[in-house]
């Protein structure tokens, strides 16, 4: 990965890149005008890396999109956000300024990085048409010449024989190459400014860490400034310089990194640094936990396992004569009752297939699964129903998971009803109350519908019709990861809350070593379907054995800008030993 | 937790907030409300011209002063090609009816076949489409291929065949505008059959759906309490749309002569195409009104279908515009200071925030 | 079938993505051939399900001659065609013609049904053309327009003129427009393909296609080429406008729907300008559902022809399909349905491809 | 026996038609099944074989009886023989000599093949045909006697084919046809796209009855819209227009100074049909009662207004029919006038009231009068919502009206269906009995049940008379006699309207009682 110098142009700058003066943004909405940007005020040196965190909906997206004039038509803006011109001097108001005028600035002045490349890439035109065309939008570049700058910048942000490649279409990339790609077309004009907006929200780590650094470089060897809008304060650490926390549409702080990691004034920015989980945390539960455990076994009641995988396989058949995808492939591990497992892996790795797998939703095409004695090899739905009282599902995204007809008492009463522990789901309503209370819900919250409700609160409800039977095993699939870290660390709490009172047995399945630690007894990594490391948390994060989970681990960016600057030296030297024995992991 | 949402209540029907139903939230009332500048305008337009379509259906024998089928008046006869004006206001046709009289019961005829045939199709349609859906296999292969068979076929031609399959004999006022709607039905089920199914495809796999599947709920429960509701939550749109395409069909079949007779109903289709030579000769009452008729009717009620549309796709709703400084700051999911020991319950419903109103 | 077609409710027909990161090269191959195969099965439905529509309905004999002989008579006559043998045998013989690729002769014309399906065919395929080529050049520039100016007055004009295209009947529309063109202002031909003249120079001409622009070319008279496409003026508006409208109102809807998207937005953060936005980056993803649905409005499209045709005396296949629907002339009316559903399924096949070709994401 | 291999290029010049001056452009709204006369029994195709083929007798212009055509003589030889002598060196205009030999191959595939389609009932009373010699045809027939044959032979039934272009055994093609120049009657056909355009040449080698025609080229459009047939004749893009033109088109027609309207008598009649057993107090009814029934027929006479149905339904292009043979043809009376009515042609309320009372018949009689709507045109329902309205009017009748379209309302109808129903009638060939055996012999063709051997016996009779003058009288005897029972009630008669440019003559000359519209004899200015 070299870069290919250019010499840089920039004239030195003095004043701030962009400086917004107490911008005020509206919303139309269905349900009248909504305030989404209140008195904002924030400034970007050269050269500088500005964070901005926040809990969703906190206006950070809005704040950045009006950098570039790009807020949509229903909304109103008031304020300045004043832009500096490339050549130095001149800075527009992006608020007042014409639309022909603001056609100039974007892209040459300020680019923006989106947070899904995968939806910021048009499918039908090649990256090389799509980079190519900012460049016709602002010069009268002939189109060898377009192209060969596209080569240029693909090189330059690290994409493989540019040459080919700017011919691809963004499908043939894979997501880290496309988040590539978007911040090639950011950097082709050379902007003063990039707006990247939760760029590395939709990859996994280890493909997170490679684009951090390209953003690094993209300060550091383009001169670019960056306004870096993340919820991730691992991130943050890894990056920025400065940090500006914005709550509710303000922004309540502002202060250098180092410093705001070190000292945080305001109690809300204490609040989601306390929030954040961290590898190490769940250790000290864990011990406990396996000392009771170790104890009760003594005490001559050896758990019952309750699930076995034994060189599970799981393909998925391909469509019209394509070969199938095998998903999952040979694993094998034991879940003991009262046990909670962690699975983790990157994405795609196969951890969701295992965990339908063992609810029987998805069909076990190899190998054993015997799921509370059942095998589950060829089971049918009709001998597999009645075990299910004794199975609980919460599933990743608590909006969709629960049917937006029908009240949230309905929804937790529908185990109840189903398995005939009530008549309907009135008659139900005593249990549901009480299961609402359970997971900190108020008894009135049931009469709302779905959409009424956070999306913490849908998932402590999810987690109570999960519970509403008293399973004896509950599957947890990326429960938090659609949930703000501050919500996160809440039901997680309640979660392990609950776990401890009622003992159920758990799979816990997520993308993040960090919130796996916390809960689990045991972990298990999960590589392309295969599992290639399991143990106790202090085994698999205190000593990795498989190279896989030491990059995954030092992926991991941690909340704490020195801690993070060492992590990132150990990550690249880990890369070079590994790119020097294998090739590139894709 | 990338954009793989696809929004439970996103292109639906106003499921409200739980607050208090009132009038103003009343479907139609709720969607006026709700649309702002050109979009208002073409919806309240389309509803006026659907408003004063139904009226006129529902009152014609109030509001026609003759019968459909009427050419005289106390023995003296209305006359043939009378130019309005007078006793006939919009005069009377070749066959002596007044032109009036037979556009009014026109309606009739059109609204009772559009209800039938509509209401016809969206049973079989919704029925088949969620069990062809939901349970897979061979059976929905074949009802697949079938109704994109049917689907694919020209509409007008299978409502042809049909109708002169069924018309048999029938030559009642009821007996035509069955044939007419069961002709129509034929062609619009595949169409309900299709969005239904692959509404219950898309359903079947959302977090819900599995969720009732692993509590262990049956398969007919399944399909009753989850997929049905919620896949049919489209058809309002459809149906509105769907209205004005039984409108045309019923009209070409009048038109080609396979609907029903002016002596059972009244009926556009078959005086426009009795009006033809007419208009040629330089009458043009006869062909005017009712061709009119059948435009402006077909005209208000696609109006509302794609108003209604537009206004259920956050993508396409227009809204109006506000001040920079007014409303206030939509409250997020925590409350200021207090994150993780705040009272249980006592966060704030946030609203769209993270089930997102993008697609 | 007509302004329902979002692209959503086209369910199956819509070019399945391949999934994952899995490419094989033989899988396109394979899915075009899957989709070419399917077009039997569609054949096929369509064809039993007017053959048995169809024999409910009445016997040609019946509809010939039953004003003119006695009962005793006409039953003769059924029994000597076979009409009057078990469905199920009569079914079979005619599936058997098929097979032999025979589609037998017209009963109330005495025509082989290939000859009447070439004839008429090449009627209503120039028809159509010229209908579906008004109904592009209407619908997609205006649609793009409308999307452009979306939710402004334009906007809302150019959609109830939408509106208004598909809410008119063809016959009406051909009677407003025969009204004005041809006899208040006589700039174009009330009716027919041709005049009298060119029509019977057209006739022996050797080997000729029954396209009639293509046979007047040929015939190298510009004289008749002009009468020939004065004569196509009134059609093609009257069915282009019908489809036309239907397109507007899909290209509209589909570009604010890419207008949307964050490719969209993001090639806006590079400064392109509007209507390079539409007119590039918005249109061409919006191209895959609309190409798809307007394989579908071919259906809608052939169904509007049979009205155009008999209001302008067209003498396609629509026209002829009404006439032979009246005689019962069910050999006649299954061989038009065969072809017309094979047309629809071919188109339909052809679109599927073009929007894969157009759709890289499928290509590969 | 056919000689003759030299193919004549008689009027096979392929003219580019053109704008060729003097070339007359007929439209029409017919519709051709089959130029074989073996496979159509249709008036559209008829129409063609008029133009194009020869016959052994045909109707002069003017004139409802028929002459020999290409024959010299046709007359009875013995009671079951009847002899043709053709002219002697006929030609086809393919060169095709035409013989004796093809008269017999003509009929004997008639009614060998018997299609479906085809007219071979025509032929039932044909035993044999025999072809002593190149110019002598003798026909066998079956029953002695038959005066109509001659009109047969006029007839769909009568076209005279080329045995060596047309198949014996099967329906041969129209393309076959054109393309062997099987012609022989006024005009060849010089291209030929079927129900589109037809291109006629004049045939010089016809020598027959009805001369040579006056113009040598003509063609034919055909129209599926009569308003589209109407807006070209307006202004002229078509010279002639001829049949189904509407009521009201043709009103408004005569008021254009561009085109002339030319009326002639027409063949066609309609009338309404009661069905014995079904109609009220009909034979199987559960009141049954004959004289009821008359009565109710009566009453229904007495009140229909023939003259109001034809001007205000009709504008005048049809006119008041009193009797079940129409005017025009030889022995036709008015029968109805006289009996019903007011005796002057007009309805008499009280007459039907009376006839009711005295037959004891409780008002208002229910009544389901059902009629068709695709297959006598349009017209038909303000025809029939006004036969309501007249008979309603009275107070006497209630009427549920219905109508079905044609191939159900014609397998229905003779299914006891229809107590009382709508029906029309185009002629085979002008002779009156061609409007008597086939409705009031038994086993008619409407089954309608109706059986009087009074009327059997008239009809077998007149069949048969030789002497003009007796038989004559005996169609008015049967008319009169049918008067009274009221098996059907006609009230309409079709005339025939020919729209022609105002520089075209010669329409008139052919719009006569034989109900053959023939293209020679039109000429332009
Ligand atoms: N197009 C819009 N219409 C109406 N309201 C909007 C629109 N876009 C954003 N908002 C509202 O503005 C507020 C701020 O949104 P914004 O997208 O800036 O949040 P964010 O901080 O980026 O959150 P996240 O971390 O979830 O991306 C939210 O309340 C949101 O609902
Ligand atoms: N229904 C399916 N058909 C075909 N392939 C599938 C299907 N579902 C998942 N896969 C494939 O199986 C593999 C494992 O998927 P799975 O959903 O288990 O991953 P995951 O580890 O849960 O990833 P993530 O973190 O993104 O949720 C992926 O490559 C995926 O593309
Ligand atoms: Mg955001
Ligand atoms: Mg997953
Ligand atoms: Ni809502």
């Amino acid at each position: 990965m070299t870069l290919t110098d250019r010499p840089q142009e920039r004239p030195r700058r003095t004043g701030p890149v962009v400086d917004i003066r107490d911008l005020h943004i509206s919303f139309a909405s269905d349900a009248g005008s909504v305030k989404a940007v209140d008195g904002v005020s924030l400034r970007v040196a050269p050269g500088e890396v500005l964070a901005v965190v926040g809990e969703s909906g906190s206006g950070k997206t809005v704040t950045a999109k009006s950098i570039l004039g790009l807020l949509p038509a229903s909304a109103t803006a008031s304020g300045m956000v004043l832009l500096a011109g490339k050549d130095g001097d001149s800075a527009t108001d992006v608020v007042a300024v014409p639309k022909a005028r603001l056609r100039e600035l974007r892209g040459t002045d300020v680019a923006m990085v989106f947070q899904e490349p995968s939806t910021a890439l048009n499918p039908v035109y090649t990256v090389g048409w799509q980079i190519a065309e900012g460049l016709r939008a602002h010069t009268s570049m002939s189109r060898r010449e377009a192209r060969e700058r596209a080569v240029d910048v693909l090189r330059r942000v690290g994409i493989p024989d540019p040459e080919q490649r700017v011919d691809y279409y963004p499908h043939q990339f894979s997501g880290g190459q496309k988040q590539r790609v978007v911040i090639a077309m950011a950097l082709v004009l050379d902007p003063g400014l990039i707006v990247a907006d939760e760029p590395t929200t939709a990859l996994d780590v280890t493909v997170q860490a490679e684009i951090l650094d390209l953003l690094r470089r993209c300060r550091d060897d383009f001169g670019a400034s960056i306004l870096l809008i993340t919820h991730n304060l691992g991130v943050v650490a890894d990056l920025s310089d400065r940090v500006a926390v914005m709550y509710a549409g303000e922004v309540v702080e502002e202060a250098s990194t180092a410093e705001l990691f070190a000292h945080p004034r305001e109690e809300y920015t204490k609040k989601l640094l306390a929030a954040v989980p961290y590898v190490g945390q769940g250790r000290e539960r864990a011990a406990a936990r396996a000392t009771a455990r170790r104890e009760s076994a003594e005490a001559g009641t050896e758990p019952a396992t309750l699930v076995e995988a034994d060189g599970l396989r799981i393909s998925y058949p391909g469509r019209l004569g394509r070969p199938a995808f095998t998903a999952v492939d040979g694993v094998s591990f034991r879940l003991a009752s009262g046990e909670v497992l962690g699975l983790v892996g990157e994405s795609g790795s196969g951890k969701t297939t295992i965990g339908r797998s063992i609810a029987g939703l998805t069909r076990v095409t190899g190998g054993s699964l015997r799921v509370l004695g059942q095998e589950m090899r060829g089971v049918k739905e009709r001998t597999f129903r009645p075990r299910r009282v004794d199975i609980g599902f919460v599933f990743q995204d608590p909006a969709s998971s629960f049917n937006p007809l029908l009240t949230i008492a309905e929804c937790v009463a529908e185990p109840l009803v189903v398995h005939g522990r009530a008549g309907d789901p009135r008659a139900a309503r005593h249990r549901v109350d009480e299961l609402l209370e359970a997971v900190q819900l108020p008894r009135a919250y049931g009469d709302r519908y779905p959409h009424e409700l956070s999306g913490g609160q849908r998932q402590r409800a999810s987690l109570a019709r999960a519970i509403a039977l008293e399973p004896q095993l509950l599957i947890a699939d990326e429960p938090t990861s659609a949930l703000d870290v501050s919500v996160q660390a809440r039901v997680l709490e309640l979660f392990s809350e609950l776990q401890a009172r009622l003992g159920f047995a758990c799979l816990f399945i997520s993308h993040d070593l960090a919130v796996v630690d916390l809960l689990a007894d045991r972990i298990a990594v999960l590589h392309r379907g295969r599992l290639v490391e399991e143990g106790t948390g202090e085994q698999v994060l205190g000593a990795p054995q498989h190279a896989y989970t030491q990059r995954l681990l030092a992926s991991l960016p941690v909340p704490d800008p020195v801690a993070q600057a060492g992590r990132r030296a150990e990550l690249h030297r880990l890369r070079a030993s590994e790119e020097s024995s294998s090739s590139a992991p894709r | 937790m990338a954009a793989t949402t696809s929004v439970p209540g996103g292109a639906a029907s106003p499921v409200l907030h739980g607050r208090r139903r009132t009038w103003r939230d009343l479907p139609v009332v709720h969607q006026v409300r709700q649309s702002v500048g050109v979009q208002r305008v073409m919806l309240v337009l389309g509803l006026l011209l659907t408003g004063v379509f139904v009226l006129a259906a529902l009152l014609a024998p109030l509001l026609a002063p003759y019968g459909f089928a009427q050419i005289e008046q106390d023995q003296v006869p209305f006359g043939t090609l009378q130019a309005p004006g007078g006793a006939h206001l919009l005069g009377t046709t070749q066959g002596g009816y007044d032109v009036l009289s037979r556009m009014l019961w026109g309606a009739q005829t059109a609204l009772e076949t559009i209800v039938v045939a509509v209401v016809l199709s969206l049973f079989v349609g919704v029925a088949l489409g969620l069990v062809s859906g939901y349970l897979g296999g061979w059976l929905d292969r074949v009802l697949v291929v079938v109704a994109d068979a049917v689907y694919a076929f020209p509409s007008l031609l299978l409502a042809i065949v049909v109708s002169i399959a069924i018309s048999g004999g029938q030559s009642s006022k009821w007996g035509g505008v069955l044939a007419a709607a069961v002709a129509i039905t034929v062609v619009f089920i595949p169409q309900y059959f299709r969005v239904i199914r692959a509404e219950t495809v898309r359903i079947k796999s959302e977090a819900y759906v599995e969720s009732a599947k692993v509590v262990g709920a049956s398969t007919g429960r399944i399909m009753g309490r989850h997929v049905l509701r919620n896949a049919t939550r489209t058809l309002p749109l459809i149906f509105t749309l769907n209205c004005s395409e039984a409108l045309l069909t019923l009209a070409a079949l009048g038109f080609l002569g396979f609907g029903i007779q002016p002596t059972s109903a009244a009926e556009w289709g078959y005086d426009l195409q009795r009006a033809i030579s007419d208009v040629t000769a330089g009458v043009w009452w006869t062909g005017l009104f009712p061709g009119l008729a059948i435009v402006l009717a077909v005209l208000g009620v696609t109006l509302v279908g794609e108003s209604l549309n537009d206004l259920a796709d956050p993508r396409l709703r227009g809204r109006r515009a506000v001040s920079a400084a007014s409303g206030t700051v939509a409250a997020t999911s925590v409350v200021p200071g207090g994150t993780l020991d705040a009272a249980a319950g006592l966060e704030t419903p946030e609203g769209q925030t993270d089930g997102g109103d993008r697609r | 079938m007509t302004l329902l077609e979002s692209p959503e409710s086209t369910g199956a027909t819509v070019v399945a993505k391949p999934e994952g990161k899995s490419s094989g090269g033989g899988g396109f191959g394979r899915y075009l051939l899957v989709r070419f195969l399917l077009i039997i099965p569609t054949v096929f439905i369509l064809v039993t399900m007017v053959f048995l529509l169809m024999r409910t309905t009445g016997d040609p004999i019946t509809a010939a001659q039953g004003g003119r002989l006695p009962p005793e008579q006409l039953a003769e006559r059924i029994h000597a065609a076979g009409y009057d043998r078990p469905l199920l045998v009569q079914y079979g013989d005619y599936l058997g013609g098929l097979l032999h690729g025979d589609f037998g002769t017209t009963i109330s014309d005495n025509r082989p049904v290939t000859q009447v399906l070439v004839t008429y065919g090449a009627a209503t395929l120039e028809l159509a053309v010229y209908g579906l080529l008004v109904a592009l050049l209407v619908g997609i520039p205006l649609g793009m327009l409308s999307a452009y100016v979306r939710d402004r007055w334009g906007d809302a004009v150019l959609r109830v003129f939408a509106i208004l295209c598909y809410a008119t009947p063809v016959f009406f529309a051909g009677l407003l427009l025969k009204l004005v063109f041809a006899i208040k202002l006589g700039v174009l031909p009330v009716s027919g393909r041709a005049t009298t003249s060119t029509e019977l120079n057209l006739q022996l001409l050797e080997g000729k296609t029954g396209i009639y622009l293509l046979d007047a070319i040929r015939l190298g008279d510009p004289a008749a080429v002009v009468d020939v496409l004065e004569h196509a003026v009134l059609p093609a508006v009257a069915l282009g406008l019908l489809t036309g409208g239907i397109f507007l109102r899909l290209v509209r809807t589909n570009v604010i729907g890419t207008l949307g998207t964050e490719y969209v937005d993001a090639a806006r953060s590079r400064g392109v300008g509007e209507l390079r936005l539409v007119r590039k980056h918005a249109y061409r993803p919006a191209l895959i559902p609309i190409i798809t649905v307007i394989g579908l409005q071919v259906a809608t499209l052939l169904g509007g022809a049979v009205l155009t045709e008999t209001t302008f005396e067209w003498k396609g296949l629509g026209f002829q399909l009404a006439q032979y629907l009246t005689a019962r002339d069910f050999v006649a009316v299954q061989g038009i349905v065969a072809l017309l559903a094979v047309i629809v399924a071919v188109t339909n096949f052809v679109v599927d491809v073009l929007a894969a070709l157009i759709d890289p994401r499928v290509r590969y | 026996a056919c000689g003759g291999g030299g193919s004549g290029s008689a009027g096979s010049s392929s003219g580019t038609g053109g704008s060729a001056g003097g070339a007359i452009v007929v439209g029409t709204t017919d519709k051709i099944t089959s130029l074989d006369p073996a496979g159509s029994y249709d008036n559209g195709s008829f129409a063609v074989m008029n133009q194009v083929y020869p016959f052994l007798m045909n109707t002069p212009y003017g004139s409802p009886d028929v002459k020999p055509d290409i024959a010299t003589s046709a007359e009875f030889t013995s009671p079951t023989e009847y002899t043709v002598k053709l002219k002697p060196g006929l030609k086809f205009a393919n060169g095709h000599d035409l013989t004796s030999s093809d008269v017999k191959f003509t009929f004997d595939r008639d009614v060998k093949i018997a299609d479906p389609n085809g007219p071979s009932s025509l032929l039932s009373n044909l035993d044999s045909v025999s072809a002593p010699d190149a110019t002598t045809v003798v026909f066998k027939l079956k029953a002695a006697n038959d005066q109509t044959f001659a009109q047969v032979l006029s007839s769909p039934a009568g076209p005279i084919v080329d045995e060596e272009v047309f198949s014996p055994t099967a329906v041969t093609p129209d393309q076959t046809i054109v393309d062997g120049k099987a012609f022989a009657g006024q005009y060849t056909i010089a291209s030929y796209d079927v129900n589109n355009l037809i291109s006629y040449k004049a045939y010089d080698g016809y020598q027959g009855l009805l001369g040579p025609a006056k113009t040598g080229t003509v063609n034919v459009k055909y129209y599926a819209d009569a308003s589209n047939m109407k807006l070209e004749v307006s202004n002229n893009s078509i010279d002639v227009a001829f049949r189904s033109l509407s009521a009201n088109d043709i009103a408004d027609l005569r008021t254009n100074n561009k085109v002339k309207v030319v009326d002639g008598p027409g063949g066609e009649i309609r009338y309404m049909v009661f069905n014995f057993n079904t109609m009220p107090f009909g034979a199987k009814t559960s009141d049954a009662d004959p004289a009821k029934a008359l009565a109710v027929r009566q009453a229904m006479a007495d009140l229909i207004d023939r003259d109001a149905l034809s001007q205000q339904v009709y504008k005048g292009t049809y006119t008041p029919l009193y009797s079940f043979v129409p005017k025009g043809l030889t022995g036709a009376n008015d029968a109805l006038k006289s009996l019903y009515g007011d005796g002057t042609g007009k309805p008499s309320p009280d007459k039907a009231k009376q006839a009711l009372a005295e037959a004891g018949v409780s008002t208002p009689v229910d009544l389901k009068l059902q009629y068709n709507t695709d297959h006598y045109g349009p017209g038909s329902t303000d025809e029939y919502g006004l036969i309501k309205n007249q008979l309603e009017s009275s107070g006497l009748f209630k009427v549920d009206l219905q109508s079905t379209e044609y191939v159900q309302y014609s397998k229905d109808r003779v299914k006891d269906a229809y107590p009382v129903y709508q029906l029309g009638w185009f002629p085979d060939y002008s002779d009156a009995d061609n409007y008597l055996t086939p409705f009031f012999v038994k086993n008619n063709f409407l089954s309608n049940h109706y059986d009087s051997p009074t009327v059997q016996k008239l009809i077998a009779e007149q069949l048969v008379e030789t002497d003009k003058a007796k038989r004559e009288a005996l169609i008015g005897q049967i008319q009169d006699t049918e008067a009274k029972d009221l098996s059907t009630l006609p009230f309409l008669q079709g005339s025939q309207v020919a729209v022609v440019g105002s520089t075209v003559s010669g329409a008139d000359q052919t719009l006569d009682a034989s109900f053959k519209f023939r293209y020679a004899a039109l000429s332009k200015g």
